[in-house]
């Protein structure tokens, strides 16, 4: 399943037979492709694919980690020059990978555990996102909270920031967890916000819950959206990862959402497409790659609403990743 | 003589509060045609379902070669070799499967192997059918690709390869034409020559006379005698099925006819009504008189627009219309109580109330709103006025009995003041009493000066109750009677293909 | 025997008590129990709560109630309800319309939306839920197309870049959020489309052949109703229902999300179905419907508080959908059998 | 009078034709079309992959089409499927079971639902549409009940301390990923039960009488078929149809993941139905079945390569869907008019 751009500029086809690396065909295999976080996913690696002179194709598999195999089955039948994967586990994919790598298609996968040599590994540095938001947290409440936990178990990501999380919650023990739960569903934001709202009801009084930490985003919005309509603008909400929606609930006037930690979905997108073109040119690219994550606050942000395209202006290292360039990819792009 | 190979004996059954079998006998003997005759509603059925294990029978019991056997189901009376070929063959046909299939349905599902060659069954069902001598039909062909009649055929087919003793045909003729007869005769002679006692019921006398041995005439669900079929004549048989009452239902009645109503011209729909004209005048009361399947049912919804003609014109009062859907009909001034009520004329899960008022809801409403006063005060009139038997307005119809649901089936349309009424066997499953109430009903029609057609099968009612006869045959109308001229015997002669020299 | 007939009819008195008022008998003992336990529980606040929360998944049902009156049924209201969520946005967010024209609009889709429901099941003959499955897949492969995956919300960044120009505006949200007199807005509209709904059901000519349709096609047909059409505007309907609880909720959570409905078919089916037995009507109808719905409320909210874990709630509501099936089904077929 | 019947007849034949191999006609031209767009389209390994990612829901339209043979109909069939994946999984991972207990404990779950499903429909009376939603409720909320709402992997922590101790034996992965004789172990899985089911439903003598049943019930039982006892069978062997689909799903992709049926029902049921104009059969059957699986296979699969928007995808499965309805009642209005 999928969807190509071309690439947009008429000249670009003259050039692609100057440059080896233009016109290459480029596949997207994601797990669930749904919100906005994904949308701008896609958009960055669109943007930088098109900005080479190449084609993405994007595969969607409606979370049904099955189908993600047989569309990356296809993508390697389909002769595409490399691979691109988000989320989706080792087990599923492994097979899928090894065919590829051993038919010298390059691969660079993102939060997939895929444990295949030669293929390089992008992460967005949980533990340290799971960490900054934990330390704010304390910071915040003097370190004596008690905190409600929505995370959810069977994703690598979430594995390393659970890490994060129990380690620093043996260190603290002002911080209590008093309820936990989360599942990722068809719809995820609108099922956490009803499960917000029952635990709201099981804590009816101020002060009984300090904060909420969201180990994602998508149930950040939900919480926030439970807290919002229950009138309980006391609990802030901690989370991790951020997209342009969120930005704007947390640049909302009393919006509970005070703090993200989070690499810009776009900039994941660009710099995984930057390593793997450094891999379809020959080079030689490291096997893990850990993305540096941007803390954003709250009391960080300007008046006026902002976009995560203007960000950058308020939140230093934002969107301005220069991670997986290389001379040869900067020069592929100005010769456009 | 010997013994009766099969006999029933004081046989009961009721159904709720009517009794559709009492007393009722019948025997059978090796290798003989038997008729079954009665009027409509004489139990023929029934006592035939009883046989063949579908109702078991309240008293009485079944002897099969001397010894008492309990048929509690039609498995069970298979197993016993007595086959029947209902009136509805569509309820024994599985339309999916193929000729073949459905030949040898028994024998699949009793069979124990559990393999089916194809090829085998195909070559069965062929043996069978061409003991029946039929040829032109494909075995591997889906059963809903036949006609009525081979349909019939495949039931027969099955009875034979079933190495039935006993086969029951249930007005196997009615959807026949008079070759499809002939051969169905043929295949029948065959069987009694193999042994097989048959039992033949039809409306038919004709055919009665010239294929079977012996003849049970039954009426009101009893036995009313057995004749030998050389020792008997038509005449006596027909006084054996109408008994001598039925006159009395019908009082002389004076009518004075007004302007012509209805005038049909040339309308033809399909196979089953075929280039029909006639009027209906004010005040007149019309028969429609054919056997079963001679099309009534279909042209009376012709008329009414459920399936508009395709051929011909309608003229209500000199003006032409064209009627698409009843809903244009009832505009005209044209209704239909239709002959499956529960089906086709009521809602049965619904009050008494909200059926009377449903054909003119403007009339019962005020703007939009429902004046369930105004409801309420119809339902109660016409309750009183056709005598219906009801604990009160707002009771589901469910709980009426057939010929109260009848009358608030007629009923229903007196708020409307149409001119036309067509009636669509509207005794058909109505008792005696309810039965009088009706004609009653319609004889009232007609003097108010509104145009009544009867369509009916039973024809000592058509007799009774019309003015003046058309005679139904294959959707045609061959005859038309004044009252004067029609005998139960011209009908029946002209309503089964006959022509008077 | 009489006294036997006599016993039978106290017994049959006793099954009609029970069909009748059970449900009701039942409500009261929950709320009692739920009561008992927490103080919370019994307050005008939790109530209005209640009410709130069920607001949307009752003008679903009450779509899916019109359809089943006429013997029908609507499985795409769902994601009919989602393509009206992204539809109210955009028109707000992205094109930036007066109030009337984002209320309109995503009205006139629900309708095109019955007209395809209606199309496929009354012209091609397609079985109801069959039709209605595949246009709930349609309407939802369009409302992604629509939106190409993203969630609508104030000031989004747009794909042909710059950022939207709308907002949803203040009157927008009060739809969703605002008060009035005392109960939330949603509240009063559900409580203005279920009372609209009853009386046009059972109080109207209208009602009166919508039901006869449902009841008995053949029958109403020649009784000289044109059943087509009638199904055709039970299936629009049922679409103007499903988009007016998308704008419902696309201003009670301020965006338009992706997928919003699909998760709500299943309990506005069960609402449906559990409002069958109330009052013993033993057929769709719009208070039943209201009531199905509000138990479902009642007993989620009760179980949050009684600490059951969230995935324990599906149980409960499929055993509730069944327990209200097999009343139905058990009492009509005691009424067939009679008849 | 001869002429017109003459030409009727040829255009009669000729609308037969259309129906009998139009469907036929339709994939060969979808795929010469897509071979000749992309030399990657028509060659063996991508073949033999679309045939592996069918496989599971292959097996899925089985079950449901054993249902539709006897008249009835399973919505159940996604989750039962779900919580076989669970219990498959929870068994290697959590308790360590040997492997043929971790094949039989799942097929025992779908006999489990089966009965659940026909003893709602057969001895309550609940119509099989209703019945089987409220199962696909009851039954999802168990499977996430089971689990606690995690999936469930190798070593995963659990919810008491500590890790879970078992893992996903390379034998049970082997018939998800494993190869044989040059096909993938699912694909001789899925060959195998759609030759069997074709076996049983077409030459054997239970075959005839679940057709039997569900053609006319009334026939079936004056011919001694204990029609109540066929439909409990089918509703049970469409159970462990979807249990088998899950521990393929399973070995796949060596987790076992929540939902993982949920959003295979539609692709299911649309297998079955496009599947029902296959060979101009017009009634449900195995081998329709398949063929329709894998049209939607190869146009999904073939799509990618037309650049059709990603989102678009549901359109298109519902288009198909719609089509295959179209031509199968269109067709059957036909054939009732003849009758
Ligand atoms: N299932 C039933 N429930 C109630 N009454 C029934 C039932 N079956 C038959 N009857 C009644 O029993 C009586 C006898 O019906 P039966 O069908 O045996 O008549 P018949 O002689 O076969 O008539 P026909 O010539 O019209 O076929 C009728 O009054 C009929 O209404
Ligand atoms: N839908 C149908 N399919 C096949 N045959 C039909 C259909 N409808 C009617 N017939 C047949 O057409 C013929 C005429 O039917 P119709 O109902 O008009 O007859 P009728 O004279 O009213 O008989 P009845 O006394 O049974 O009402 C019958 O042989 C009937 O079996
Ligand atoms: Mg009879
Ligand atoms: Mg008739």
């Amino acid at each position: 399943e999928g969807e190509t751009t071309k690439s947009s500029s008429s000249n670009g086809d003259v050039k692609a037979k100057e440059n080896p690396l233009a016109g290459k065909k480029i596949a997207l295999v994601m797990q669930q492709n749904l919100g906005t976080f994904s949308a701008q996913y896609i958009e960055g690696v669109k943007e930088q694919v098109e900005n080479f002179g190449g084609t993405v194709t994007v595969f969607t598999s409606e979370g049904d980690l099955s189908k993600m195999a047989s569309n990356l089955d296809a993508a390697v039948n389909q002769g595409v020059d490399g691979i691109l994967i988000d989320h989706g586990t080792k087990e599923s994919l492994n097979q899928g990978v090894e065919n590829a790598v051993a038919k010298g298609i390059p691969v660079v996968a993102f939060d997939a555990g895929v444990e295949v040599e030669g293929v390089t590994s992008l992460e967005q540095g949980d533990e340290k996102m799971a960490q900054m938001t934990l330390e704010k947290l304390a910071e915040d409440s003097n370190g004596k909270a008690n905190i409600v936990k929505i995370w959810v178990a069977g994703f690598a990501p979430m594995e390393r920031r659970q890490v994060a999380y129990e380690n620093f919650l043996g260190e603290n023990p002002g911080i209590k967890e008093i309820a936990t739960f989360g599942a990722a569903t068809q719809n995820t934001a609108l099922d956490t916000q009803s499960q917000m709202e029952a635990v709201l009801k099981q804590y009816p009084n101020k002060g009984e819950i300090t904060a909420v930490w969201a180990a994602w985003d998508e149930f950040a919005k939900g919480a926030v959206r439970a807290i919002e309509q229950a009138g309980r603008t006391d609990i802030k909400v901690y989370s991790i990862d951020m997209s342009d929606e969120d930005l704007q609930m947390i640049q909302n006037e009393n919006s509970p959402w005070v703090a993200s930690a989070a690499v810009d979905p776009k900039d994941i997108g660009r710099i995984q497409v930057r390593y793997l073109y450094q891999k379809i040119s020959g080079g030689n690219v490291e096997e893990k790659v850990v993305l540096e994550p941007v803390f954003v606050e709250a009391s960080k942000l300007p008046k006026e609403t902002v976009t995560t395209n203007e960000l950058s202006d308020h939140i230093e290292g934002w969107g301005a990743s220069d991670q997986g360039y290389t001379d040869e990819l900067k020069g592929l792009e100005e010769n456009r | 003589m010997l013994n009766p190979f099969l006999s029933m004996k004081a046989i009961d059954k009721s159904f709720g509060n009517v009794n559709a079998l009492k007393n009722a006998e019948f025997e059978l003997k090796k290798g003989e045609v038997h008729a079954l005759l009665g009027v409509n509603g004489a139990g023929k059925s029934t006592l035939m379902k009883v046989l063949s294990g579908v109702y078991e029978q309240d008293v009485g019991e079944i002897l099969l070669e001397g010894e008492r056997i309990r048929i509690r189901s039609p498995k069970v009376a298979k197993d016993f070799g007595i086959y029947c070929v209902y009136q509805e063959v569509d309820t024994a046909i599985v339309a999916e499967l193929s000729v073949a299939e459905n030949i040898l349905l028994d024998k699949i599902v009793a069979g124990s192997n559990m393999f089916i060659s194809k090829k085998k069954l195909n070559r069965e069902a062929r043996n069978a059918l061409k003991q029946l001598q039929v040829v032109n039909i494909s075995v591997e062909i889906p059963a809903f690709m036949l006609s009525l009649a081979e349909k019939q055929l495949v039931l027969i087919a099955r009875a034979l390869v079933s190495s039935a003793k006993v086969i029951i045909f249930d007005e196997p003729t009615a959807p026949l034409s008079l070759n499809e007869s002939t051969k169905l005769f043929s295949v029948i002679k065959k069987l009694k020559a193999t042994g097989v006692g048959c039992i033949f019921i039809s409306h038919r006398l004709p055919e009665v006379f010239e294929i079977c041995d012996r003849m049970t005439v039954m009426a009101e669900g009893t036995l009313v005698g057995t004749y030998n079929t050389s020792e008997t004549n038509q005449e006596e048989i027909v006084e054996a099925m109408l008994g001598t009452s039925y006159s009395k239902d019908f009082p002389a009645r004076k009518h004075v006819l007004g302007n012509t109503l209805l005038r049909v011209k040339n309308i033809s729909r399909g196979e089953k009504v075929r280039d029909i004209s006639f009027q209906v005048s004010e005040g007149e009361i019309v028969g429609i008189v054919g056997l079963v399947g001679a099309g009534k049912t279909e042209l009376a919804k012709t008329l009414f627009g459920y399936s508009p003609y395709t051929e011909g014109s309608m003229e209500i009062l000199g003006n032409t219309l064209k009627i698409k859907h009843p809903k244009d009909a009832i505009k005209a001034g044209l209704v239909l109580i239709p002959e499956e009520r529960r089906k086709e004329g009521l809602f049965v899960q619904e009050s008494l109330r909200t059926n009377a008022s449903f054909p003119n809801l403007q009339n019962f409403s005020r703007l939009l709103f429902m004046d369930k006063k105004k409801e309420k005060s119809f339902a109660k009139e016409i309750i009183e006025r056709l005598q219906i038997k009801t604990s009160s307005t707002e009771t589901p119809l469910v709980y009426l009995s057939g010929g109260n649901q009848q009358k608030v089936a007629i009923g229903k349309w007196t708020s409307l003041d149409s001119s036309l009424y067509l009636f669509d066997e509207p005794t058909k499953g109505v008792d005696i009493g309810a039965k009088t109430d009706i004609y009653r009903m319609i004889r009232e029609f007609a003097e108010k000066g509104k145009g009544c057609l009867y369509f009916s099968s039973e024809i000592h009612e058509v007799l009774g109750i019309s003015d003046r006869i058309l005679v139904m045959y294959d959707g045609h109308i061959v005859k038309e009677l004044s009252r004067k001229e029609a005998t139960q015997e011209r009908i029946l002669l002209y309503a089964s293909g006959g022509k008077e020299e | 025997m009489q006294a036997a007939v006599k016993r039978n009819k106290l017994q049959e008195r006793g099954t009609n008590f029970l069909f009748k008022f059970g449900a009701i008998a039942l409500l009261i003992c929950i709320i009692i129990y739920f009561s008992s336990i927490s103080d919370a529980f019994f307050t005008y606040a939790n109530f209005t709560d209640i009410l709130r929360s069920i607001s949307i998944v009752t003008l679903l049902a009450l779509g899916v109630t019109f359809t089943l009156v006429v013997g029908g049924f609507d499985l795409s209201v769902g994601s009919t309800m989602s393509l009206s969520t992204v539809v109210t946005a955009s028109l707000m967010v992205w094109y930036e319309m007066p109030l009337w024209l984002v209320l309109i609009v995503p009205i006139v889709v629900g309708v095109l939306v019955g007209l395809l429901n209606s199309f496929l099941i009354v012209i091609i003959g397609i079985p109801d839920l069959l039709a209605t499955l595949s246009t709930m897949y349609i309407v939802a492969g369009f409302h992604r197309t629509y939106t190409e995956g993203y969630s609508i919300y104030n000031n989004m960044p747009l794909t042909s870049g710059g950022t939207a120009p709308g907002q949803f505006s203040e009157a927008f949200l009060w739809i969703g959020q605002g008060r009035l007199l005392g109960l939330p807005v949603p509240v009063w509209i559900m409580l203005i489309l279920v009372v609209v709904a009853y009386i046009v059901l059972n109080h109207t000519r209208w009602g009166r052949i919508l039901y006869m349709t449902g009841g008995n096609e053949e029958a109403a047909i020649l009784s000289g109703v044109n059943t087509r059409k009638v199904k055709f505007i039970a299936y629009i309907i049922s679409g103007i229902f499903a988009s007016l609880a998308g704008v419902l909720f696309t201003a009670r959570v301020g965006s338009g999300q992706i997928d919003a409905g699909t998760p709500l078919l299943m309990e506005a089916v069960a609402a449906v179905f559990v409002g069958y037995s109330v009052l013993g009507i033993g057929k769709p109808n719009a208070l039943g419907t209201f009531f199905g719905a509000a138990v479902i409320g009642i007993l989620l909210n009760g179980l949050t508080i009684l600490n059951l874990p969230y995935y324990a709630f599906d149980i409960i509501k499929g055993t509730v959908l069944v327990l209200a099936l097999a009343a139905t089904y058990v009492y009509a077929k005691k009424r067939f059998s009679r008849a």
